[in-house]
């Protein structure tokens, strides 16, 4: 999904804010969301991890973009609560007593690739080129870049289809080496970019 | 949704909304008891920077530690206690005078929780998610560490399942100093990458 | 600039919502903007229009997104008068009484190619591949893609280079008709895009 | 930005910015007497639909017109009075019974003002800029406007100076009908492709 989530070199943002001393939590109600999080993946099996970036990339771009990264936790736990049926939205919002934006409808996940392709270490890559309006952990920044594979990690659950509720396919995933110039012409000098990439998002060249 | 058709309904607060939810979750008996105090006495107490220190100090002081790091970070870092969510498959990057590492998620904000804690807010800003993976130089530079042109800088973003810690070089003036006095140097910054461990002059 | 005010393709927004007799202005001060880039532009000769797009460009990205679109035009507007010393910034802030932003800096502009290459209708084309951080008139849905020039309308400043107040070339602007499916594959089915971009946007394939 | 550092001093109004912003000016003797009014008074009663929607009717029954609409919009509009700001450079997008034009400025919101009227909030919001070149179908579809599979749909993006206006195919059974009444069928939303003249059923 090329969404507003997706700020892999988009330009425009300003300083980076470092705070001395930070808190693990800056406001009492700021574990609830994560904690959720474990009572419906991993207590409930009501919805996955994928599941849940995916919900959060499903907020509204607007509000996406102008809340806080726990406000986002929170927003995508509770629409899937929702989603799977625990709570309705007019609860929340008469428990909330306000508007409580959630997240917009999910489309069809996709599964993997079959048969899968395999890929060693120090062979060179191509990133899928085509486009998946379904929940991605291929940055829009590679896509159609070549890069060198570095490491082979293990199998995990297929973003694509896990993000989606669908029976996920377990694939490796590869860590691969791009120049940063051929990502971005106007790129640091001397940089690298290593993205960490599903088997099915990656083509023999 | 058009400039002129603006919701006439208030927003409620982030904190009002999550605390909708979770009464909401409560009242159905989803929750279980302390749940969440629980979680957040974890997140304050047992994930943070300095067992990802106890790591790179180890590996520093200990050639067998380190390898078993470098092989398999998940045992290794395991070996020493340090498990848990966002830590199933944990890897170390090795950094040497002429490469550095530095971690990002450029989709989320995606951390090994065991050995870093949870993410600073810097890691989740838009800023940071937008700007280090194409300007890093520059970005680390403005953030306190300027690294020789010569030093390759990499950029690994969290994409996928492995959750990572930088295994920065360690720094001469420390021969001879006790892991514990090692583990000192290493904040959650430095095992993110953006700074590298500083010897105090006094030291 | 790769900014989020390129919003050709991104995914993520909602339904477009008509407004049956729409007034040409729905709130008193809406004209103030359109009616001040005349006076800077023509009258005071202190900007250009490109200038304008620019300055609208750089705002930042969660107050881009979060505006509506005079909200937009007199930020823009109200930058330039102060980039260009006419106003100071805090004398808006202390008329209107609370916080007015405006925009991020400007960066450098780039001039127009030299020599010029031009093109002609049927020719296919290839849009530049590389980044430019300042103003740019080249979405970047199109940038590397290659299309057939349809018509070649006469020349204009240079917009790279007009946006950033610098001397700017005039030169041709061509309408270049790409296939969506080039651009996305999973764009509409028989669906054509016709982008008008400069002469220094385009290579010979 | 980070999540904790909000900013204390509350925004200023969009009004109040606008009407700080016009005082500033106006203490400074930059804006001539009454320019904002007769501004507006121009931008509400001389560019509008209708200016289009005359030079789309006079196409459509004079071909000696239409042959020098299609070949310099700017001259051909300007026979009629319609010239101006956004105007400078013209072109009609001519539709067949198998291809369609719809046009859109996904940078900002360019628009041929003088023959157009300012552009309508949709236009401008970011659902249209978005999703129309990528979706042009199913967007147009959920806008009203269904067109068979075998039509092309041609969007064409407004980034750079040319501005456009949708010359659509002249209805079945409009056939005599004066200028004035053909005209009548032609909207706003029809010159920018986003409807199609509807020949009214009793007519």
């Amino acid at each position: 999904m090329d969404g507003v989530h997706d700020l892999g070199g988009v330009n425009g943002f300003g300083a980076v804010e470092l705070e001395s001393n930070e808190p693990v939590f800056h406001e009492d109600w700021e574990p609830i969301g994560y904690a959720l999080i474990f009572v419906g993946a991993a207590d409930l099996n009501a919805f996955t991890i994928d599941e849940l970036r995916h919900a959060i990339e499903r907020m509204e771009p607007r509000h996406y973009l102008t809340s806080t990264y726990y406000e986002r936790i929170v927003t995508g736990v509770a629409a899937l609560f929702v989603e799977k049926g625990y709570v309705t939205h007019e609860e929340l919002e008469r428990r909330a007593g306000g508007r409580f934006p959630l997240a917009r409808p999910v489309t069809p996940g996709e599964p993997a690739r079959e048969p899968s392709i395999s890929f060693a270490p120090g062979e060179t890559v191509q990133v899928r080129k085509d486009h998946f309006r379904g929940h991605s952990r291929m940055p829009k920044y590679v896509r159609g870049k070549r890069g060198v594979v570095l490491h082979q990690a293990p199998r995990f659950p297929y973003a694509s289809a896990a993000g989606h509720g669908i029976e996920a396919k377990h694939e490796p995933t590869y860590h691969v080496k791009f120049d940063a110039k051929d990502l971005w012409s106007d790129a640091a000098e001397n940089s690298t970019v290593v993205v960490d990439l599903w088997e099915s998002y990656l083509e023999k060249v | 949704m058009s400039d002129h058709h603006e919701p006439q309904v208030p927003l409620a607060s982030r904190a009002a909304r999550a605390k909708a939810l979770r009464a909401a979750l409560d009242e159905k008996n989803l929750i279980p008891k302390d749940y969440i105090e629980n979680f957040a006495h974890v997140a304050e107490n047992d994930w943070k920077p300095q067992n990802g220190a106890h790591v790179v100090a180890k590996a520093w002081t200990d050639p067998a530690f380190r390898e078993r790091l470098l092989k398999d970070a998940t045992s290794a870092c395991a070996e020493l206690g340090y498990h848990g969510p966002q830590g199933e498959y944990m890897a170390a990057l090795v950094d040497t005078p002429t490469l550095h590492h530095v971690i990002v998620c450029t989709l989320c904000s995606c951390t090994a929780w065991p050995i870093l804690g949870l993410p600073p807010d810097w890691y989740k800003s838009f800023e940071y998610r937008s700007r280090v993976v194409r300007e890093s130089r520059s970005l680390l530079r403005e953030m306190g560490l300027d690294l020789p042109e010569s030093v390759e800088i990499r950029v690994v973003d969290t994409t996928a399942e492995t959750r990572f810690l930088v295994l920065p070089v360690r720094p001469a003036g420390t021969e001879g100093w006790s892991e514990e006095k090692l583990a000192s140097l290493i904040s959650k910054n430095v095992l993110i990458g953006v700074a590298l461990p500083q010897v105090p002059a006094t030291a």
